[in-house]
C-alpha cells in the first residue's frame, strides 16, 4: 500500500514545498535556507521517483486512482516501463541542478521567486510524464510551461532574456491551447479523456467490442475525430519538442535561461514533447489501432522533420559563437535523431520487420537518456566556464579557460563524447541503435542520414572544446571563483554519462523491455488491463 | 548483430581511431592562426578558429579546409541565418503555421480516404 | 506578398477546411444530441445520490463535484498556474515597490471625487458579501471558490482606481506581504485539504487517497458531507474557502504591481546588473 | 455519407450550427492574428479569441438537445440537496454534460493565469525595448 501511495503522493506533495515558498522569501532573509530547502525538496522527488521506477520495473505497471475514483470518471497516474524510466532520470537531474544553483545563484536576490519556479519545473515535468488522463496531461503541461517561460525571462532587466520569453510563451499558448482544443474532439467523440481506455477504443474495441461500464463506446466518426486532434496535438508536442519547423523559440529561450534552467530546459523539458508524441502514437494510436494510414503519414511527417531539425541544428550549431546558444543548436539536433529514432513504427515496419522497430524505438528512448544526461552536464559546465570567464558567453572570450581547471575540462570531455557518439559512450551505441534500425527496415538512407547530422555536429564539438580548452588566449580568469562543487556535480553526471555506455548490453536489454511495455500490442493491452482492473477493483463495491 | 563482441570491438576502435584523427587534424589545422582584426567583415564563425580569421579576405593555407566548406555553404548560410533564423517573431508564424497547414493536410486526405472507403 | 504569407494563408485556409470536414462528418458526434455521453450520466448520477453512499460526491452542483473530487487533481495543478503565473508576476517587478512608509503623502488628497469615493465604500461590503456568498455556496448553486475570489478581488481594484494605489497600501494596509500571507494560508489549506483524507487513513491505519472526499467501497473512510445540517459536502466547502482566499489575494497581488508608478520601475531597471 | 443532420431543423437548430461554424472560423482568424499581427497586444488579444473559441466549443460539445418542448435541458445542478431515486434519474436525463464545463473552468482558469504573464512579460518589453512591434523586438537571431 505504501508502495502505491509513493506514486500518487510524489507529484502533489512537491506541489505544497513550492506553495509555501515565496512567504519564506519575505520572512527569511539567509539565502542558505533556500538552498538548503530547495535541495531537499528535489532529494524527495529523486527518492520517490527511484523508488516508483524500481517498484514498476519489479511488479509491473501501477496505477494510482485520485480520490478512490474508477478511472474515467477521475484521473489516475499510469506509471509504465518508460514513464517510470523517464522519471527517474528526470528526478535525479533536477536534483544535481537544483545542488548547481546554489552555487550559480550565490549572491542574487529573488531566490525564493527563482527555485519557486524551479519547484514549478520540476512539479510540471513528472505529471506529465507520470499521468495517464490525456487532458490532466494538458494541465501538467501549462504549468510546465508558465514556469518555463518565468524562468527563461528572470534576468528582467536583459532585454534578451525578456524577449526570449515573450517569443516562447506567446506560441506556446498558441500550441496548448490547439491541444485543448484537440481533447474537446477526443472527448466528444470517444467520450472520455484516459489514455488506457482511448487506447482500448482505439486499438482493441474491434475485436472486442465490449463497451467500457463508465465511457460506453464512440459518441462521434472516431476517424474525423482522430484525424483533427492528432494533427493538433501533434503540432502542440512538436512545439514542446522543438522539432524541426516549431524550433525556432528553443535557440533564443535556452542560452537566455540562467545556466541552471538552460540545463533543464534543454536536457529534460524537450524531453517531455517526445514524451507525449511517443505515448500518442504508440499507445494512444497504438500500433494496431484503426486509424493506421493516418498514423503511418503521420509517422513519416514526424521522420522528415527528425532529420530536417537534426541537419539544420547540426549546421547552425557549427557557426555559432555563444557557447550557450551553440549547445541549444545540438538539443534540436539530437532531438530530431530522436524523433528518427520514435518514427520507425509504421504499419508496414511493424508487421514486416519487427526487429526493426523494437532497435529504432529502444534508440530513440535509449537516446533521449543520453542526451539528457550529456546536454545537462554541458550546460552546467558552460556555466562554470563562462563565470571563470568573467561572465561572457562568447567562445572567443572564454578562450581556453578549461586548461587551468582539469576536471571540468575532463567532464567536458565526457559530455562531448557522450553527444557525439564516441564509442564507450551512451550516445554511441543509441545512436548504433538507431543506425541499425534503419538499415534492418531497409531505409539506408535514413542510417546515412543520422551519420551525416552526427559528421555535422563534430565541427561544432570541436569547436566548443578548441575555445574552451585548447586555445591559447588570455581569458581573463575569476580566480575569485571558487568552483568546487559544480565541478563535483558535473564529473558525476560526466560518470553517468560513462555508465550508461560501459553498461550498455544491460542498458539496451532495458530499454528492449522498456518498448515492449508501451509500444507493443501486447504492451499496450497490458496498459489498458493494469487500468481496467483498476477499474474493477474500485467498482466492484458498488456496482455489484 | 550488433552486439557481437568482436564486431563491436572493431567498430568501436575504429571510430575512436577516426575521431581522434579528425580531432587532431582539426586541431593542427587551427593550432596557431596569425590574427589580422578587420571588423567590417562580421562572417559567421565555421570552425575552432576566431572570428577575426574568417573575415581575412585572403584565406590563410591552413584555413583552407574551412574556407572551402565556408565557400561551398555560403548560400546555405545565408538562408539558414538570414531568412530562417531572422528572430521576427511573424516569420517564425510562417514555417510554424505551414506545417500546421501540412499537418491539417495529412487529416484531410485521412478524411477523404475514409470516406471515399464509405466509413 | 512573399510566398511564405501565401503559405502561411494556404495552411491556415487547410486547417479551416480541416474543422469543417470535422463538423460536417460527426468528429464531434451529434450536435446538438438529446443524450449526454455515458460519463455524463455517470456523473449526474452520482454528484448526490445518497442510495449509492460508496461512490457519490453529496454535492448537488456536478460541475463544482467535477472540479473539486472527480478531477480535484486538475484544479490543483491549476491553482498552480495560477501561482507561477503570480510568482512570474512577482519575480518580473522584483524590488519595485512603493515608497517606505509613505508618511510624506497626502493620501486624502488622491483619488476621484467625494461622492464617487462614498459610493465606493458602500459598495465594497456589498461586493465582498455577494462574493463570500459564491464562493461558501459553490457546492450548492453554481459558482465556487475561484468565481468568488475574483468578484472579491473587484473590491480592491475599486478601492485602487478611486482611492490611489497609496491609500490600498498604507491605509489599507494590503502590501505585497500581506496579499502573500494571505495567499499562502489559502494555498496551503488546499493542499492540506487534498491530503487530509490519505492522513486521515495513514493515522487510523486504514486505505485512503490523496483527494478522497466521500467513502469509497475500498477506502471507508471520508469528510463529513454535512456539519450541523447543513450540506458541505465534505472537501468541496474547505476548497471553495481557500480557494477564495487564496484568489482574491492573487487578484489584489496582481493589481498592486500593475498600479506601481512606471517611474518607479524605470529607476530600479536602470543599469541593474544581470546573470549570464 | 450521411451530412450533419440537425433534429428538428428549426430556427434553433440553424442557429446551433451557425454558432458552431463561427467558432471554427474564429479558431482560424484568431490563429492568423497571433501569427500575423506584429504588436503583441493584438498577439495576446488574438490569443484570447483562441482560447475562448476553444472553450465555447467544448461547452457547444457538452450541450442536450431540447428532449421535448415541456422538459428543456437544465444546468447540471440539482435543486434538492436531498434527493429520492426519481429525483436523480429525471435530473440525469434532462442535465446538460457536466464534464465540459469543468474543463472549461480549468482552462480558462489556466488561460488567464498565462495571460497574466504574458501582459507582464510585454510590459516588460515595452519597459526595455520602448515597442511591442515584433519586428523590431528581434534582438536575437541566427
Amino acid at each position: 500500500m505504501i508502495g502505491l501511495n509513493s506514486v500518487g503522493v510524489l507529484v502533489p506533495s512537491l506541489v505544497g514545498f513550492a506553495f509555501i515558498l515565496p512567504l519564506l522569501g519575505k520572512l527569511i532573509k539567509n539565502v542558505k535556507f533556500f538552498h538548503i530547502y530547495a535541495a531537499l525538496a528535489s532529494l524527495w522527488a529523486a527518492i520517490l521517483a527511484t523508488y516508483n521506477a524500481y517498484l514498476v520495473f519489479t511488479a509491473g505497471t501501477q496505477v494510482y486512482p485520485f480520490g478512490g475514483w474508477p478511472p474515467p470518471l477521475g484521473i489516475a497516474y499510469e506509471l509504465d516501463k518508460l514513464n517510470a524510466l523517464l522519471g527517474m532520470v528526470t528526478a535525479l537531474v533536477m536534483l544535481a541542478i537544483t545542488i548547481y544553483s546554489a552555487w550559480y545563484l550565490k549572491d542574487y536576490e529573488g531566490v525564493a521567486y527563482y527555485y519557486t519556479l524551479l519547484l514549478g519545473l520540476e512539479v510540471g515535468l513528472i505529471g506529465c510524464l507520470y499521468t495517464g488522463d490525456a487532458f490532466n496531461l494538458f494541465v501538467m503541461l501549462e504549468v510546465l510551461s508558465i514556469s518555463a517561460y518565468a524562468l527563461v525571462g528572470f534576468y528582467r532587466s536583459k532585454p534578451e532574456a525578456v524577449e526570449a520569453a515573450i517569443k516562447y510563451g506567446m506560441f506556446g499558448a498558441v500550441a496548448t491551447t490547439l491541444y485543448f482544443v484537440g481533447l474537446v474532439f477526443i472527448y466528444a467523440t470517444f467520450g472520455t479523456l484516459n489514455m488506457a481506455d482511448l487506447a482500448f477504443k482505439l486499438t482493441f474495441y474491434v475485436y472486442y467490442p465490449v463497451p467500457n461500464p463508465f465511457s460506453g463506446t464512440f459518441f462521434g466518426n472516431p476517424y474525423v475525430a482522430s484525424a483533427v486532434a492528432l494533427a493538433l496535438a501533434l503540432w502542440a508536442f512538436t512545439y514542446k519538442s522543438a522539432a524541426f519547423p516549431n524550433h525556432f523559440w528553443l535557440p533564443d529561450a535556452h542560452p537566455e535561461a540562467p545556466t541552471p534552467v538552460s540545463a533543464a530546459l534543454s536536457g529534460l523539458v524537450v524531453n517531455v514533447g517526445v514524451y507525449a508524441i511517443v505515448r500518442f502514437l504508440y499507445t494512444i494510436f497504438g500500433p494496431s489501432a484503426f486509424v493506421v494510414q493516418l498514423r503511418d503519414a503521420v509517422l513519416i511527417a514526424l521522420l522528415v522533420l527528425g532529420i530536417a531539425s537534426g541537419l539544420i541544428g547540426a549546421l547552425m550549431m557549427v557557426v555559432q559563437e555563444d557557447i550557450k546558444r551553440l549547445l541549444a543548436y545540438s538539443t534540436i539536433s539530437h532531438i530530431g535523431l530522436v524523433l528518427v529514432g520514435v518514427a520507425i513504427g509504421t504499419s508496414s515496419t511493424l508487421n514486416q520487420n519487427s526487429l526493426a522497430y523494437v532497435l529504432g524505438l529502444a534508440g530513440g528512448i535509449y537516446h533521449m537518456v543520453n542526451h539528457t544526461l550529456g546536454k545537462a552536464l554541458l550546460f552546467l559546465v558552460s556555466g562554470i566556464l563562462i563565470a571563470l570567464a568573467g561572465g561572457s558567453r562568447k567562445l572567443d572570450d572564454i578562450g581556453g579557460v578549461g586548461r587551468r581547471y582539469p576536471l571540468v575540462s575532463l567532464a567536458l570531455f565526457l559530455g562531448v563524447f557522450q553527444l557525439l557518439g564516441v564509442p564507450p559512450f551512451g550516445g554511441f551505441f543509441s545512436k548504433l541503435l538507431i543506425y541499425s534500425a534503419y538499415m534492418e527496415a531497409g531505409m539506408p538512407y535514413v542510417s546515412l542520414m543520422v551519420i551525416l547530422i552526427s559528421a555535422i555536429s563534430l565541427l561544432g564539438y570541436v569547436k566548443l572544446i578548441y575555445a574552451s580548452v585548447f586555445k591559447v588566449g588570455s581569458p581573463k580568469v575569476e580566480q575569485t571563483t571558487k568552483v568546487s562543487l559544480p565541478t563535483a556535480i558535473v564529473l558525476a553526471l560526466g560518470i553517468a554519462c560513462l555508465v550508461t555506455g560501459l553498461a550498455t548490453t544491460y542498458i539496451t536489454s532495458m530499454m528492449f523491455d522498456v518498448v515492449g511495455s508501451f509500444a507493443t500490442p501486447q504492451g499496450v493491452y497490458d496498459y489498458w488491463q493494469s487500468f481496467f482492473n483498476t477499474l474493477l477493483n474500485l467498482a466492484s463495491g458498488v456496482m455489484r | 548483430m550488433f552486439l557481437d563482441p568482436l564486431t563491436a570491438t572493431l567498430i568501436l576502435s575504429g571510430v575512436l581511431a577516426f575521431t581522434a584523427l579528425i580531432t587532431w587534424f582539426i586541431y593542427s589545422v587551427v593550432k596557431s592562426n596569425p590574427t589580422n582584426v578587420s571588423e567590417e567583415f562580421k562572417e559567421p564563425y565555421l570552425a575552432g578558429e576566431p572570428t577575426s580569421t574568417l573575415s581575412r579576405i585572403d584565406a590563410p593555407s591552413n584555413t583552407l579546409f574551412w574556407g572551402f566548406i565556408y565557400g561551398l555553404s555560403r548560400k546555405l548560410y545565408h538562408y539558414l541565418r538570414e531568412r530562417m533564423h531572422s528572430g521576427i517573431l511573424n516569420e517564425w508564424g510562417e514555417y510554424m503555421s505551414v506545417y500546421l497547414g501540412l499537418l491539417s493536410l495529412i487529416g484531410l486526405l485521412f478524411t477523404a480516404l475514409i470516406l471515399l472507403r464509405g466509413g | 506578398m512573399r510566398l511564405g504569407r501565401y503559405l502561411q494563408a494556404f495552411s491556415l485556409v487547410a486547417l479551416a477546411v480541416l474543422l469543417a470536414v470535422a463538423l460536417t462528418y460527426k468528429g464531434l458526434g451529434d450536435l446538438p444530441n438529446p443524450a449526454v455521453r455515458d460519463l455524463a450520466l455517470w456523473y449526474l448520477y452520482t454528484t448526490l445520490n445518497p442510495e449509492v453512499p460508496n461512490m457519490t460526491v453529496m454535492s448537488p452542483e456536478a460541475v463544482t463535484a467535477i472540479v473539486w473530487d472527480y478531477r480535484g487533481l486538475d484544479t490543483l495543478f491549476e491553482t498552480m498556474v495560477f501561482f507561477l503565473a503570480i510568482v512570474g508576476a512577482l519575480a518580473i517587478m522584483r524590488g519595485i515597490t512603493l515608497n517606505e512608509g509613505g508618511e510624506g503623502l497626502h493620501i486624502e488628497r488622491y483619488g476621484l471625487s467625494l461622492i464617487t469615493k462614498t459610493a465606493t465604500k458602500l459598495l465594497v461590503p456589498l461586493i465582498i458579501g455577494v462574493s463570500a456568498s459564491i464562493a461558501l455556496h459553490g457546492h450548492l448553486t453554481p459558482g465556487g471558490g475561484f468565481q468568488g475570489g475574483s468578484a472579491a478581488a473587484v473590491a480592491p481594484l475599486l478601492v485602487l482606481v478611486i482611492f490611489s494605489t497609496y491609500y490600498v497600501v498604507f491605509k489599507l494596509r494590503l502590501s505585497e506581504l500581506s496579499m502573500i500571507s494571505l495567499r499562502t494560508l489559502g494555498l496551503m489549506g488546499i493542499y492540506m485539504t487534498s491530503f487530509a483524507t490519505l492522513i486521515l487513513g495513514l493515522v487510523i491505519g486504514v486505505n485512503a487517497y490523496i483527494f478522497q472526499n466521500m467513502p469509497k467501497a475500498n477506502a471507508f473512510i471520508g469528510l463529513p458531507p454535512a456539519l450541523g445540517g447543513s450540506l458541505i459536502s465534505g472537501t468541496l466547502f474547505f476548497f471553495n474557502l481557500f480557494e477564495f482566499f487564496a484568489v482574491a489575494a492573487g487578484f489584489t497581488l496582481v493589481f498592486i504591481l500593475l498600479s506601481i508608478p512606471e517611474v518607479k520601475a524605470r529607476e530600479v531597471l536602470k543599469g541593474e546588473e544581470h546573470g549570464h | 455519407m450521411r451530412f450533419l443532420k440537425v433534429r428538428n431543423m428549426d430556427i434553433n437548430g440553424f442557429l446551433f450550427v451557425f454558432m458552431l461554424s463561427t467558432i471554427m472560423l474564429n479558431l482560424v482568424i484568431s490563429l492568423y492574428g497571433v501569427f500575423a499581427r506584429p504588436s503583441l497586444i493584438k498577439k495576446i488579444i488574438a490569443l484570447t479569441i483562441l482560447s475562448d473559441s476553444g472553450n465555447v466549443l467544448a461547452i457547444a460539445v457538452g450541450f442536450r438537445d431540447w428532449p421535448s418542448g415541456w422538459s428543456p435541458s437544465t444546468p447540471p445542478v440539482l435543486n434538492v440537496t436531498s434527493p429520492k431515486a426519481s429525483d436523480v434519474v429525471s435530473f440525469a436525463r434532462v442535465a446538460v454534460d457536466p464534464l465540459p464545463q469543468a474543463l472549461v473552468l480549468t482552462a480558462v482558469v489556466i488561460g488567464l493565469a498565462v495571460m497574466l504573464f504574458l501582459v507582464f512579460l510585454t510590459l516588460q518589453i515595452y519597459r526595455l525595448y520602448g515597442t511591442t512591434d515584433v519586428r523590431k523586438v528581434a534582438k536575437l537571431k541566427g
